[in-house]
């Protein structure tokens, strides 16, 4: 066909810009980091900021794979916090037990609503809502209101406090695999096709015979089981099972997700560019925290969340800006 | 969050009109479950007072389902209402506490009304540009007023607390007419122009259209931009309202609280009342209803002394089985 | 012989309303088969039925001498039915090689996708048809005709006993359709049967064995393709006396004229990207100009350049009154251009609105009275329209999308009517329409022309364009490379010019 | 085995907020920031927006830019414990301030040096106390307005008040709810539980927030707190002050947020080498219809 060539190249900006924005962005902030704070590049700063963002990344992660799919799942922060209840009820079994039964708590919450979504057809947003009330309430009736205290004298809290060699902590090395795994399997096995090609078109993909079904079953149970993992490393890090964490913790996934790169709408995503969306936003935190202790202008809470807003938005702009680009550049 | 109709042997709906008040009675039908459930065994439920309790405590969520379902109509969603409500909340009483008012209490009064709610338009307006011009995803596109409204509310009241005291303005939260709290006629009367505009009138139809097939609609002279943008800013000021109605009952504006999680409550009413998440059906009563089932759930369970942990469980439940009985009205 | 497939006495009906009353349909071993029938007949709901998209309320389905029932696509799938859906049942966003090979992807020895091996594979499916291009890019990316034939090439590459068509040149050219029943003819060399559902006869004659006729959701003839002709199959579909239809012409285009009035629009060499890069055109009043070309040449981009849906880089379009190009479609439509566009589903109908509200879309500003929609007048014009086009409903509050095809056309071509426009883009306005629907709206086409209207026609049916047009610009790789009249034109002629290269685009 | 604190003439300290969702913490925080500049400090204020797990993050970032002092407000008890054992290994003394943490897991003298603050179950007790002394009835019908569900501060004053009323047989407490420690909540569940327990003659709010709001919800059902209604609460806030004035309110146990300076004082001490008191108490006042006239103009 004649115009073959010229579909390259459009198809080449258009698949690369939606994702690189955030790469762009994330650069820009650490160099911005280290040259502007003493201290920023440090190992424990790395170390630190490392831990707390891998339960971020991974319950990104798993909000990916349900988004590909043109679902959502807004259930993530409260189960997370359900399943810290859990880890830190079995801490001192030690740690394969705690990890287990957190992550297997995670799964069962991903079956309620894969369940709710897939034969009873609600629509993700509003059967993930009510999951998501389910799980904090039932967060606060299993541990009666308060925080559960985990073992200390077991190996449970290594998990979420030792690090795995310099200043890399274990959390982020089980994300990192658990990143590897998930891009194996969204990008070699017929499942993760089968993921992008429900979200994409779920109608088109049943009538060519997909595994529709097993598809989205798959992604609510495994972001079920992505936010159990974060569950367990919050007890783990924290000393803790936690009714009260987890608030917000969906819209921050969700908007890893869509720094990224990936359509809510489904059809399209990353898992690297994921995993550089969370760690994007989160660095917005870290950052922030160095500016004030520079003492030049001290920042209020409130011009905080002011200022994540707008970074959020500066991203948007920046990517709607790039694939525009990338169009006209046809 | 397609149609699926075509895999799912989906029998031929009926006329769209009776569609709407079929889908409504998954809402209708969790109405009357409560009220029977109520009056059986709650203390003193059939009484004027708790009509008036409730129906005060209902009107803001009412007033941001029916925005919400606007913004729903045209296949998009506003996290950024509960933001608004604070935000409008906030800068009245700053108005009319503000020196300039203390000298002319009318004008001071008026712009304490006019003023947040401009403010509340530029956020819909704002929000809806990036969804219909730029094309951001609605859910992200209202994420950033989500995050950084309140923190702009908080900014401007230095994260204070403002009290006051001023009954002129606290009208609207706190009169009664006809034995009715004043903001209850308020809905109605702002649910019926709405419901007026989008059956009756050009616009309406437009929304639908977006709604139901954008490419369509575009390629039908429809002014989609306007349309959506028209949807967002009317959710907007619609928030915006309900936050001058919160802190004219409180005679207290406090940045932080106001209009808290109000966006998950008039999602789930809108969606209880028959919205469609994707888009090009408008239940504006169905909002209403949808609404005063989520508070009469909450009134329920607190009347009854269920604890708040259980009663989010009970609330879950609940949110499933009204949504789930539409579902299957739907086929 | 036994037949591979056997459909007897199948019923199935939607809300109460029957789509199929007592259809039957056999498929013989190795045989190509047509199915046809009007619009709204029950060919794609008789296919759903089989290949487990809808479930069938009665009737008896055998496969291979044994009863057959398929609970999903899928089911039917692994029992050897390989269906091309009516509806392009493939996904955009993802590459051409995921589209073919998806469900029967190659495998390393990790048990994970070969893409090297899966490329490889959707190139040389892809190659069978004459078609090179990257298959690593979106889908989406290329055109509706390459679209179609990578679904034909998933098909085919399923290893199946039967593959299904519905109507798979409807957006393929003359090359590509040739290709197209090569493989055909290969699959039926291989003992592979074939259903084949098309609105062009012509094509059954060339590569059909048997043919299978419905007319309202019952089979009324089976026939040899051998023993019969095109009149006959259309008096089986029409149900009507042959005799009677032999009367009139192929095309219900020809017809009496208007006087030809003053130009209302004029294109000079306008350019929106690289898809239209130099169109000049001009149209009169009551004329019909053609638009003639291969697919992908650039007459949709003119079209959505004049309806301003897409900027001008380029060049300068004038309407009368010294009006510039549009900016929008609303200032088109406030201009006097009405476009019935080529994709039907996607930019066409609203699918859950009413037949009423999708007809008066267009002229809501017109029917505002006093803050509302003038409701009295509205429903005045709907039937008006209803009643002219023969639009066959239940009611106009029907919800649009329970319409067969060609039904659907007909309220978008009244739409566009309704706003009285002085130039009717139409792009493909018979595409997937059947034999009767399409002579109806050929009619209304030239009533709207005999009155005054212009119309700026674009068809792949070369029948169209020579016995419709009073003139004909051709396009060739988004630029108009030739004009020619109307007057004694004929097919050949017409398919000269367009595969003309020359030398320009050389240059 | 504490860290050491070295006398110098400017310290860089690090005061990690929770949130700042309510006039309470808005007014500490202010508290530590004005006294930032009479003690020479180079503040590092933090907001960990109401997640235990941020504040952590938070202190982490601090311990990263290598501040001398941590006052630490800690969210929750036990998930605040790794911040404390992380600051104490980076050789930072720290302070908690307004809320403790587990003490079976760190210690006051070992793991941090000391807790500056009152006890909530303490005002609990004490405003059950003033009830007790204070209530002429027969029968006392209490509505308790909760503070955050499963939040350290709602859980220690319900327990306080509860234990302590319910040794009165006069008393009895028909329902209690959250009201998140908001006004606008508070005055909605004010007003259904008013309409399900119209014989309700006592009202026990978590704080002056929600008390204030079921003040304005019993006035908007024709009721008249302070004459058929007794409201019993704790914080001392300006606007319960004035409704002890205005005779709506009977009493605000005093929970002040005014850390600052005693902040100042301990650390100026303990940098002199003195030893600490594991827990320095804040000796919270009681504000009634005898003193609120007093006090108001001190309060935030
Ligand atoms: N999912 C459905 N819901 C309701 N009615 C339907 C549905 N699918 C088909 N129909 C109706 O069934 C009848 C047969 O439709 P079908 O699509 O089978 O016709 P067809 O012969 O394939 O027509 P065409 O040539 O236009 O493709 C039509 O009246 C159509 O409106
Ligand atoms: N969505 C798209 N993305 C990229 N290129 C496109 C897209 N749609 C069309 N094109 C390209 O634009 C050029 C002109 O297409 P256009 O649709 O105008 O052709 P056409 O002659 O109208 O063909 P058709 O008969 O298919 O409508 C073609 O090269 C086509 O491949
Ligand atoms: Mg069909
Ligand atoms: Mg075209």
């Amino acid at each position: 066909m004649a115009n073959a060539e010229m579909f390259d190249l459009r198809g080449l900006m258009g698949r690369h810009a939606q994702m690189s924005g955030v790469w762009v962005a994330l650069a820009a902030m650490i160099i911005f980091g280290l040259l502007r704070y003493d201290n920023f590049g440090s190992a424990y700063n790395l170390g630190s900021f490392l831990n707390y963002n891998s339960m971020f990344i991974i319950i990104s992660l798993g909000m990916c794979f349900v988004i590909m799919t043109g679902g959502i799942d807004l259930s993530v922060g409260y189960v997370a916090a359900f399943t810290s209840i859990v880890a830190a009820y079995l801490s001192p079994w030690g740690i394969v037990p705690a990890l287990i039964g957190g992550v297997a708590a995670g799964v069962a919450f991903g079956a309620v609503n894969a369940i709710l979504i897939v034969p009873m057809r609600l629509p993700p947003f509003i059967a993930t809502l009510s999951t998501m009330l389910a799980a904090k309430g039932g967060s606060l009736v299993i541990s009666g209101n308060q925080t559960v205290a985990v073992d200390w004298d077991s190996n449970f809290t290594k998990l979420g406090m030792d690090k795995a060699f310099g200043p890399i902590p274990w959390t982020i090395v089980l994300v990192a695999i658990a990143a590897v795994i998930l891009w194996v399997v969204l990008e070699r096995t017929p499942l993760g096709r089968t993921v992008l090609a429900v979200g994409g078109s779920e109608e088109a993909s049943g009538l060519m015979g997909l595994k529709v079904t097993r598809a989205k079953v798959f992604v609510y149970l495994l972001s079920g089981g992505c936010a159990g993992l974060a569950g367990v490393f919050l007890a783990s890090g924290f000393g803790a099972g936690q009714p009260l964490e987890g608030t917000g913790w969906e819209l921050t996934a969700i908007a890893s997700v869509v720094v990224g790169g990936t359509l809510l709408t489904g059809g399209l995503g990353s898992i690297p560019a994921t995993v550089g969306g969370a760690l994007l936003l989160g660095l917005v935190f870290n950052l922030l925290n160095f500016e004030n202790g520079r003492g030049t202008i001290s920042l209020s809470a409130y011009w905080q969340m002011v200022i994540r807003g707008g970074v959020l938005f500066a991203v948007i702009l920046l990517q709607a800006r790039m694939s525009k680009s990338a169009e006209r550049a046809k | 969050m397609s149609d699926e109709g075509m895999i799912m042997n989906n029998p031929a709906r009926k006329e769209r009109l009776s569609l709407v008040s079929i889908s409504r009675h998954g809402g209708l039908a969790a109405l009357a479950v409560l009220l029977i459930f109520n009056i059986l065994i709650t203390p003193n439920f059939l009484h004027a007072q708790t009509l008036a309790v409730n129906v005060s405590q209902v009107a803001t969520i009412a007033l941001v389902a029916v925005g919400m379902t606007l913004v729903i109509a045209t296949g998009g969603i506003d996290l950024s209402v509960g933001a608004v409500m604070a935000l409008s909340g906030a800068m009245a009483p700053i108005i009319f506490t503000s020196d300039l008012a203390q000298s002319y209490p009318v004008l001071g009064l008026g712009a304490a009304f006019v003023l947040p709610l401009i403010a509340a338009l530029c956020c819909g307006i704002f929000n809806g540009a990036l969804v219909a011009i730029l094309g951001v995803q609605p859910i992200i596109a209202t994420l950033i007023f989500f995050i950084s409204g309140r923190g702009v509310a908080q900014v401007l009241t230095n994260g204070n607390l403002q009290t006051f005291s001023n009954p002129s303005f606290s009208f609207i939260g706190t009169a009664r007419l006809f034995g009715i709290p004043v903001q209850g006629w308020l809905v109605i009367v702002i649910a019926a122009a709405i419901w007026y505009v989008v059956r009756y009138c050009a616009s309406g139809r437009y929304l639908l259209a977006v709604g139901g097939n954008e490419r369509a609609a575009r390629m039908s002279g429809v002014p989609v931009t306007r349309v959506k943008i028209m949807a967002y800013a009317t959710c907007s000021v619609l928030a915006g309202i309900s936050g001058l109605i919160v802190v004219a009952i409180n005679s207290a504006s406090d940045a932080a609280r106001i209009g808290n999680l109000m966006e998950l409550d008039a999602i789930a009413a809108a969606v209880v009342g028959g919205a469609v998440l994707s888009g090009g059906r408008a239940p504006i009563w169905g909002a209403i209803l949808g609404a005063v089932v989520i508070q009469l759930v909450k009134y329920t369970l607190l009347a009854n002394g269920v604890a708040d942990e259980v009663a989010l469980i009970a609330k879950a439940g609940i949110i499933v089985a009204a949504v789930y009985a539409q579902q299957m009205r739907k086929g | 012989m036994q037949q591979l497939v056997s459909m007897r006495q199948v019923r199935k009906s939607f809300a109460g309303v029957p789509a199929l009353r007592d259809a039957s349909l056999e498929i013989a071993p190795g045989e190509v088969h047509a199915l046809i029938g009007q619009n709204g007949a029950g060919k794609s709901t008789l296919i759903k039925c089989l290949t487990g998209v809808h479930q069938r309320d009665g009737g008896q389905v055998m496969m291979a001498g044994s009863d057959f029932h398929a609970d999903s696509p899928r089911d039917a799938q692994n029992s050897g039915i390989a269906t091309i859906y009516q509806e392009l049942n493939l996904v955009p966003l993802r590459s051409v090689t995921e589209n073919i090979v998806m469900g029967a992807e190659p495998k390393n020895r990790l048990g994970l996708i070969d893409w090297s091996a899966a490329h490889r594979r959707a190139t040389e499916m892809l190659s069978r048809f004459g078609i090179d291009i990257d298959v690593r890019q979106r889908l989406g990316l290329y055109p509706a005709a390459i679209q179609q034939l990578v679904a034909i090439a998933r098909a085919v590459s399923l290893d199946a006993q039967l593959v299904i068509m519905d109507e798979p040149t409807s957006s393929l050219d003359d090359r590509e359709i040739e290709t197209l029943f090569s493989v055909v003819r290969n699959l039926r060399a291989e003992g592979i049967s074939v259903l084949y559902v098309s609105h062009f006869l012509d094509e059954l004659f060339r590569i059909c064995d048997r043919v299978t006729v419905m007319r309202d959701g019952c089979t009324v003839a089976v026939r040899d393709i051998a023993q019969t002709d095109k009149l006959g199959l259309i008096a089986d579909m029409l149900g009507r006396d042959r005799n009677e239809i032999a009367a009139s012409g192929m095309t219900a285009l020809d017809g009496p004229r208007g006087e030809v009035g003053p130009e209302i629009l004029s294109l000079k060499d306008v350019s929106t990207g690289r898809a239209l890069r130099k169109a000049s055109l001009t149209v009169r009043k009551g004329e019909i100009v053609g638009l003639g070309g291969l697919l992908g040449s650039g007459r949709t981009e003119t079209a959505r350049a004049i309806f301003g849906l897409d900027g001008l880089t380029g060049g300068a379009i004038s309407l009368p009154g010294g009006r510039g190009a549009p900016r929008s479609p609303a200032d088109a439509i406030g201009a006097g251009i009405g476009f019935l566009a080529e994709d039907r589903k996607a930019e066409g109908i609203v699918p859950d609105m009413s037949v009423r509200e999708n007809l008066t879309l267009a002229l809501l500003p017109k029917l505002r009275r006093a803050g509302g929609i003038d409701t009295h007048r509205e429903r005045e014009i709907v039937d008006h329209y209803i009643a002219a086009l023969g639009i066959k409903l239940a009611s106009a509050d029907q919800p649009i999308r329970q319409l067969s095809g060609g039904n659907q056309q007909k309220v978008l071509l009244a739409r566009w009517l309704a706003t009285r426009p002085d130039l009717l883009i139409l792009d493909e306005p018979t595409r997937g329409v059947d034999v009767g629907a399409k002579r109806e709206i050929q009619a209304i086409i030239r009533d709207f022309v005999a009155d005054g209207g212009a119309v700026l026609l674009i068809s792949s049916e070369f029948e169209e364009i020579v016995e419709g047009a009073d003139r004909v610009v051709v396009m060739q790789e988004g630029r108009s490379v030739a004009e020619l009249p109307g007057e004694g034109l004929t097919e050949s002629a017409l398919i000269a010019a367009i595969a003309h290269v020359p030398d320009e685009v050389m240059a | 085995d504490l860290p050491k604190l070295e006398q110098k003439d400017r310290y860089k300290v690090g005061f990690s907020q929770m949130e700042s969702n309510n006039p309470w913490r808005i007014a500490e925080t202010k508290s530590f920031k004005d006294t930032a500049e009479s003690c020479n400090w180079d503040l590092i204020a933090t907001d960990a927006a109401g997640s235990a797990a941020k504040q952590v993050a938070d202190v982490d970032s601090m311990i990263a830019q290598g501040i001398d002092v941590l006052f630490l407000p800690p969210r929750e008890e036990k998930p605040l414990i790794p911040a404390v054992k992380k600051a104490k290994a980076a050789g930072i003394p720290t302070f908690l301030v307004d809320r403790s943490v587990d003490p079976n897991s760190a210690k006051p003298g070992e793991d941090f040096v000391a807790f500056l603050g009152s006890d909530f179950v303490k005002q609990g007790q004490r405003a059950a106390e003033w009830l007790i002394e204070n209530f002429d009835g027969d029968k006392g019908v209490i509505v308790e307005l909760e503070g955050t569900t499963g939040s350290s501060p709602a859980n220690d004053r319900k327990k306080g008040f509860d234990d302590r009323i319910l040794q009165d047989d006069r008393f009895e407490i028909v329902a209690s709810q959250s009201g998140d420690f908001a006004r606008d909540l508070g005055r909605q569940v004010m007003e259904t539980l008013l309409q399900a327990h119209p014989d309700v003659n006592v009202v026990y709010a978590h704080n002056d927030e929600m008390a204030i709001g079921a003040i304005q919800a019993l006035e908007l059902a024709g009721r008249k707190p302070g004459e058929d209604i007794t409201i019993v609460s704790i914080d001392g806030t300006r606007d319960a002050l004035q409704a002890i004035i205005d005779g709506k309110m009977g009493v605000t146990v005093e929970s002040s947020p005014f850390f600052g300076p005693l902040a100042c004082e301990v650390m100026n001490r303990y940098a002199a080498g003195e030893e600490i008191e594991p827990w320095v108490q804040v000796e919270d006042r009681i504000f009634t219809a005898e003193n609120a006239a007093d006090h108001i103009d001190e309060a935030y």
